[in-house]
């Protein structure tokens, strides 16, 4: 009965979807579809997690519900909230859909039945990942061994997608300056509140960049959430308390400084004629230098993660309008 | 039956993504078309993990108590594809919030109207 | 001297001369003997390879592949040794008149000019020598790019119109047909060199091969035949130097050159003769013959009205290259080089009128004669030779072409020559008649006129002694055409 | 140096994010400059090593494929490899003056980080032996691209930069859709492990229906008409340095992207024999060179036209490809490498205009030819060799693609490339009409140009007479490249 049960959330949660998608498409209210966004990215972590995919899910949540929300409010500040009243039916655009919707359609009729044990994907090199995390790596997370190390090279290439966002935003926008004078209202409740949440968010932060190994999490999730909590700071107690804290110009360095942490860790294994990032070459065990070898290229990512989601919100929030 | 159970979610799925694709194209509001485009490849993200799954499987996290795991590929994958996915999302809103102060619009058909009176500049300004 | 030194000699001195007048562009003595200088050396060259050369062990040398089977290459044959040596031997004649010219014109960006210039009878050799047909395609090419900037010479508006159409008709034809036919021949064959009896026959159909000839001919923009003529009278914007060797000699000589070497070497003598479309073309060429010595008729600009006529002779060669007769090969040959001196001879005699008188119209010159008088007689001399009358040169190969439309049984074709002469004949001769015995409008006219600058003179002599020569030295160049079919 | 596939994407990253650190615009420069020099020594000891074996394999993290991600170079590789390198070398040559003059100071920095995370992207989906990776190196070209695209001084840039992010995530999207659908049936993504076990599941909606999403996608980044609205403004908004490096690799990669998976990993049985796509290749490309010269010709703006020109070449090297010989795949290669000589010249002579006048419009250039003699004769010899005259880079790849046509039988067409060069002759001829014949504009800006662009710009031209004369090289590593695609032994 399971298994129905799954299909029907799974099901129920994808008709949400539809219904938000489709509000979306309606709204002349860009803060409300920007807010129907946030709800969609966390209507699909709930999807993921149902689907087993605890660490993706993680990520939606951090990345898609929480980080390009407030993204896209700190956007919608400084272009207004409204759009032209005006909706285009374009005739070509729909054909456009349909055709795509009609190649996908067609497509998928040989896909194997949702969930089929006996698929081509589940029979060819996943189950060899299973059996090889236990063997070689000895970590419980099968998705933090294949990220950090049999698909590192495809995470080191994330890791520099999220270094090159950054460095384009800051081309776009430059690091901004807060502006002094405004300060947020002082409010003792939220302030007291808010400050032991921040210490629990950054401890929070730093269990998940720790604890990837065996559950779910790892760099991206925590350098996501050890932003926000900088971010919730700058919100509450004001934006240039937030930049004493964390300059924004040490924020690309550090961005730089986590790619380069990756990259060298990879290179290292070429000084013992391994290939790289093969973190066997790390230590004598190499069991041990697997777990060395994620937990440097995890810390690379974590820290590269942080600095840009941190700097990609002061781009957006600290835009001097008059510029 | 079997056959239809087993496909409805590919058919919900594949009605996201052609709503997403529907809201880049029709919309003239250039964050609609950002969101519409995230829409679009979120629909794609579910579709991978949706294909990884196995009836009964747990997450792949070795425990003691299961034997049948999801399969962990498209996870991961799909990892790497939101993280890329975030990224175009704040370029792009970077460059909206320039185009915003560039054009004073974020309507693509102003800007189209804005971008040919720009044209009409130079060709005044030109000689031949 | 080894035949490849010669061969690198006769490319290499135009470009060095080139190269000479850009590094001595202050001094305009320098530079102009440096041309005239750079002439007589290429045709000593030229010489000397005509004395040394064997065509019974040919000479190759090659000087690059580009691409696999496909080389850069040079190989002197007797067509390509007339055309080296009719080139090589008005290039010096026609820079001593230039000199003369230019200088009494007082023509601007004269450096740029010679220097395209020499660079054009560079490519100008280079087709005559070339081996195969990449190598003449090359060369093709280059020689339209380095005339261009001679065409726009005076820089106005409509010296920029006429560059246009000349670029335009040149290259939209070799580039859309000639290089198609190329690459086609090289697919059909898997080799371009040009050989002795053609290597086409029997490799592909008639039709197709006649299609291909098609392309071929049409391709070569420079023989203007018609309906791709109107590039040569707009060339007539140029300094009348570029028309006298270029657009009488060089360019458009290299165009019916390229008919004839494509009609001996690449399909054959007696594959021609057995293409349906050689002979409409062959009507064709009657067709422009006629009609542009009609054209020619009614032109009362001087230049324009010998640049039709370069049109009508033009087609001549065409003509009887499309035959498929050995006689029409050999009349060719003959007509490339006995066209040439009459030709210049005329233009040279247009540029003196113009520099001298200032006239540019026919109908402007009556009784000019009497101050020019050197030149109207080399005039009358050089359109006798044209209309094909002895003992002018022209007279031998009017002669053999007629002979050869009977030896392809064409009488349509007879009759039109026959016809063409008495145009020529009217429309030539008519000038010198107005020169000597017309009476002028103004009774003052022929005050201040003097003869033309005596560099130019001198060339217009050289030029005319030469029509009269080549009458009588008939004997070496005719064995020399033998050899072609050999 | 068994390490060379991974140090080439690896440098470049990794410089990249130096730059960032060191934080100064005259180092920024000179590691962009050394980096690409390495790049272009590994790209050339590569070549040299694939004289002696077929293919060089590298699997990262020791894991062998298909269950580590493999960097697989052959000669293909190796030859989008020489032209990424030899590019971005020039590139970089040229880029000290012209970025100084054309980028805030402010931004220098990031600009050479974002223009080596372009090269190291566009090199490692050059050289990588899986599928997803494709994607990932692909999004990380495409985001500095963005970046790099607004840095220009018209608004209009903006607007340009944002088109191509829609159009090119989008095109990235399908990409991944078509990696999924054939992931779902053979539970593999390495590119050799995928064409081993495709024929098995070949007849089936779910492989075709990935083949259309992977060239709907690789097309729209190769800017394949009628997917090609993002280009002529991305070109044209610019700034020269990435205009020029864009037109001479991007769209080139985008293709290999195509050639990639359509043979290599589909295979020609399952791409030409069991779906007809020779055929839409034949008529897209053939539509792409005539609306795409078309369209040059009623330009006013010198990049814009040669933007409009870049679509017709990507329609040649399709055409090329459509014919399904072995003849048109090697033309293709070849046209893949001569285009991008061709562009870089022209481009970069643009870019030196731009540097005096800050603007690319046929109005200003009137008479440069004379003010601006080297520069204008370097853009001439491109132009011709865009054109397709003997003697240039550019004849030798049209020579191959009209023997193509002709072995195919298809002279209809090969008489409509030549009318088509004849439409390049119309456009180029403009501009050098424009530059030679028309008169100086008053006014003239008295700034001198400087040293190393001319020096980058003209190693760029004589390189179109070198492969025009001497196509051993070019025409050795394509034909090896299309043996070792087709199968034959070499």
């Amino acid at each position: 009965m399971i298994e129905n049960l799954e299909l029907l959330i799974d099901v129920c949660l994808l008709t949400f979807l539809l219904l938000i998608v489709f509000a979306a498409i309606k709204t002349t209210n860009l803060f409300v579809a920007t807010m129907l966004f946030g709800i969609f990215s966390f209507v699909t972590a709930l999807l993921f997690l149902d689907l087993d995919a605890v660490d993706v899910a993680f990520t939606e949540a951090a990345v898609g519900a929480g980080f390009t929300t407030v993204l896209m409010l700190s956007a919608l500040r400084l272009t207004g909230a409204f759009e032209n009243v005006k909706h285009r039916h374009s005739v070509l655009g729909l054909f456009i859909v349909v055709l795509t919707g009609a190649a996908l359609i067609y497509g998928v009729a040989d896909f194997p039945n949702m969930g089929d044990a006996n698929a081509p994907v589940h029979l060819h090199i996943a189950p060899e990942y299973i059996q090889l995390t236990q063997e070689k790596i000895d970590i419980p997370n099968v998705v933090t061994a294949v990220l950090a190390s049999f698909r590192g090279y495809d995470t080191f290439g994330e890791t520099v997608v999220i270094f090159s966002a950054g460095a384009a935003v800051l081309l776009l926008l430059g690091m901004g300056h807060a502006e002094p004078k405004h300060e947020p209202e002082q409010n003792l409740v939220l302030w007291v509140v808010v400050k032991p949440f921040i210490a629990l968010i950054l401890i929070f932060g730093l269990y998940v960049q720790f604890h990837g190994d065996f559950g779910a999490g790892g760099g991206f999730q925590a350098g996501v959430i050890f932003a926000s909590g900088f971010i919730l700071y700058s919100l509450v107690f004001g934006e240039s308390y937030a930049r004493q804290v964390v300059p924004a110009s040490i924020l690309p360095r550090f961005a730089a400084l986590g790619v380069i942490i990756y990259g060298l860790t990879g290179l290292v294994s070429l000084l013992s004629d391994k290939t790289f990032l093969d973190y066997n070459a790390l230590s004598s065990n190499p069991v041990s230098g697997q777990h060395l070898g994620i937990l440097l290229v995890e810390a690379g990512v974590g820290l590269a993660v942080f600095s840009t989601v941190l700097l990609i919100f002061y781009s957006f929030s600290g835009v001097n309008h008059n510029e | 039956m079997n056959e239809l159970l087993g496909h409805v979610n590919y058919w919900i799925v594949i009605f996201l993504m052609m709503m997403g694709l529907y809201m880049v194209i029709a919309s003239s509001n250039l964050i609609k078309k950002l969101i519409g485009i995230s829409v679009f490849q979120a629909s794609v993200f579910i579709l991978y993990i949706t294909f990884g799954k196995i009836t009964e499987g747990s997450p792949p996290i070795i425990t003691d108590n299961t034997d049948v795991y999801s399969n962990p590929l498209p996870h991961v994958l799909i990892l790497t594809a939101i993280v890329v996915g975030v990224a175009t999302t704040s370029v792009g809103l970077a460059l909206i919030v320039r185009i915003q102060e560039a054009y004073g619009s974020l309507d693509e058909d102003d800007i189209h109207d804005i971008n040919d009176n720009d044209d009409f500049d130079i060709k005044s300004r030109s000689i031949t | 001297m080894s035949i490849e030194l010669l061969y690198i000699l006769i490319l290499t001195i135009p470009l060095l001369t080139a190269l000479g007048v850009l590094l001595c562009h202050q001094n305009p003595n320098a530079r102009e003997s440096l041309t005239l200088l750079g002439g007589i050396f290429l045709f000593f060259v030229v010489a000397k390879l005509a004395l040394s050369y064997d065509f019974e062990q040919t000479v190759t040398l090659t000087l690059l592949e580009p691409f696999p089977g496909l080389s850069l290459a040079l190989r002197l044959e007797p067509l390509g040794l007339i055309f080296t040596l009719v080139a090589g031997f008005l290039w010096p004649v026609t820079s001593l008149y230039a000199i003369g010219y230019m200088r009494a014109h007082h023509e601007k960006n004269q450096t740029r000019f010679y220097i395209a210039f020499a660079i054009s009878i560079f490519a100008t050799m280079a087709i005559a020598l070339s081996a195969n047909l990449l190598t003449l395609f090359l060369a093709y090419e280059m020689l339209t790019l380095f005339t261009l900037p001679l065409v726009t010479h005076a820089g106005t508006d409509a010296a920029r119109r006429a560059g246009w159409t000349y670029l335009g008709i040149l290259m939209t034809t070799s580039i859309g047909f000639l290089l198609l036919a190329i690459i086609w021949t090289w697919s059909l064959t898997g080799t371009l060199e040009f050989t002795p009896g053609g290597i086409l026959a029997g490799k592909a159909e008639l039709a197709t091969l006649g299609g291909l000839l098609l392309l071929f001919v049409f391709g070569t923009g420079k023989a203007a035949l018609m309906p791709f003529h109107r590039w040569l009278p707009a060339a007539m914007v140029a300094p009348t130097p570029v028309s006298a060797l270029l657009h009488a000699v060089a360019v458009v000589k290299a165009g019916v050159f390229t008919i004839m070497k494509v009609s001996v070497y690449i399909f054959g003598i007696d594959l021609i003769g057995s293409l349906d479309s050689a002979y409409w073309l062959s009507l064709l060429a009657g067709f422009t013959i006629v009609s542009a010595s009609i054209i020619a008729m009614s032109k009362d600009n001087l230049k324009a009205r010998l640049a039709y006529s370069t049109i009508s002779q033009l087609s001549y060669i065409i003509l009887a290259a499309m035959l498929g007769v050995a006689t029409g090969v050999f009349a060719g040959s003959l007509h490339i080089a006995m066209h040439a001196f009459a030709k210049i001879t005329l233009f040279f005699c247009a540029g003196a009128i113009l520099v001298s008188a200032h006239k540019t119209c026919v109908s402007e010159l009556n009784g000019i004669g009497r101050a020019m008088p050197f030149t109207m007689l080399a005039f009358l001399l050089a359109s006798l030779s044209i209309v094909g009358l002895p003992p002018l040169g022209g007279s031998w190969s009017k002669w053999l072409l007629l002979q050869a439309t009977m030896d392809a049984h064409s009488t349509v074709l007879l009759i039109v020559l026959l016809f063409s002469s008495l145009l020529n004949l009217f429309y030539l001769v008519e000038i010198p008649i107005r020169g000597f015995f017309a009476t002028p409008a103004d009774l003052n006219y022929n005050n201040g006129i003097k003869e033309a600058p005596k560099f130019s003179l001198i060339a217009i002599l050289i030029t005319t002694a030469g029509c009269l020569v080549l009458f009588f030295l008939v004997n070496p160049a005719w064995n020399l055409v033998e050899q072609i079919l050999r | 140096m068994t390490h060379l596939p991974v140090l080439i994407v690896v440098a470049p990253l990794l410089a990249a994010a130096l730059i960032v650190l060191l934080n100064n615009r005259k180092v920024a420069w000179l590691i962009t400059l050394l980096t690409s020099l390495f790049c272009f020594y590994a790209s050339v000891s590569m070549l040299e090593i694939l004289q002696e074996v077929d293919v060089i394999s590298y699997t990262l993290g020791g894991w062998k494929a298909p269950f580590g991600i493999e960097l697989r170079i052959d000669a293909l590789s190796a030859l989008m490899l020489l032209i990424l390198t030899g590019s971005a070398l020039l590139v970089s040559i040229y880029a000290l003056k012209s970025v100084e003059k054309e980028i805030p100071d402010k931004n220098q920095v990031l600009f050479y980080t974002a223009l080596l995370m372009v090269l190291a992207g566009l090199i490692g989906i050059s050289i990588t032996g899986d599928a997803f990776n494709v994607f990932v190196f692909l999004e990380i070209s495409s985001l500095s691209t963005y970046a790099l695209i607004s840095l220009g001084r018209d608004r209009r840039a903006l607007h340009a930069s944002y088109q191509y992010l829609m159009m090119g995530t989008i095109g990235a999207t399908f990409i991944l859709i078509g990696i999924g659908f054939m992931y779902v049936m053979t539970g593999t993504l390495n590119i050799q492990d995928l064409s081993q076990r495709l024929p098995a599941v070949a007849d089936t909606n779910a492989i075709r229906a990935a083949f259309a999403f992977i060239t709907i996608g690789a097309g729209i980044k190769a800017a394949m008409l009628p997917l090609h609205q993002w280009l002529p403004n991305a070109y044209t908004y610019s700034p020269s340095v990435v205009s020029t490096f864009l037109a001479a690799t991007a769209t080139k990669v985008a293709v290999y992207v195509m050639i990639r998976f359509e043979l290599s990993l589909f295979g020609i049985e399952f791409s030409f024999l069991q779906i007809p796509f020779d055929k839409i290749l034949v008529i897209l490309g053939t539509i792409g060179i005539l609306g795409g010269s078309i369209y040059a010709v009623y330009q006013n703006n010198v990049k814009r036209m040669l933007a409009y020109s870049s679509i017709a070449q990507i329609g040649y090297i399709l055409l090329a490809i459509g014919l399904a010989s072995q003849a048109g795949f090697t033309a293709a290669l070849l046209h893949i490498f001569n285009h991008a000589l061709i562009k870089g010249t022209l481009f970069m002579a643009l870019g030196i205009v731009f540097f005096r006048f800050a603007s690319a419009e046929l109005s200003i250039m009137a008479g440069i030819g004379k003010t601006m003699p080297l520069t204008m004769a370097a853009f001439t010899i491109g132009g011709l060799s865009l054109i397709g005259i003997p003697g240039t880079a550019g004849f030798v790849s049209k020579w191959y693609l009209v023997t193509a046509l002709l072995d195919a039988s298809l002279w209809p067409l090969a008489l409509l490339i030549l009318v088509a060069s004849v439409l390049t002759l119309i456009y180029v001829g403009r501009v050098i009409e424009v530059a030679y014949f028309r008169p100086t504009l008053k006014g003239e800006s008295q700034l001198k140009v400087p040293k190393t662009m001319l020096i980058a710009l003209w190693i760029f031209a004589l390189s179109n007479i070198y492969f025009g004369l001497n196509s051993d090289i070019s025409m050795g590593v394509s034909t090896l490249a299309v043996n070792q695609l087709i199968g034959v032994a070499s």
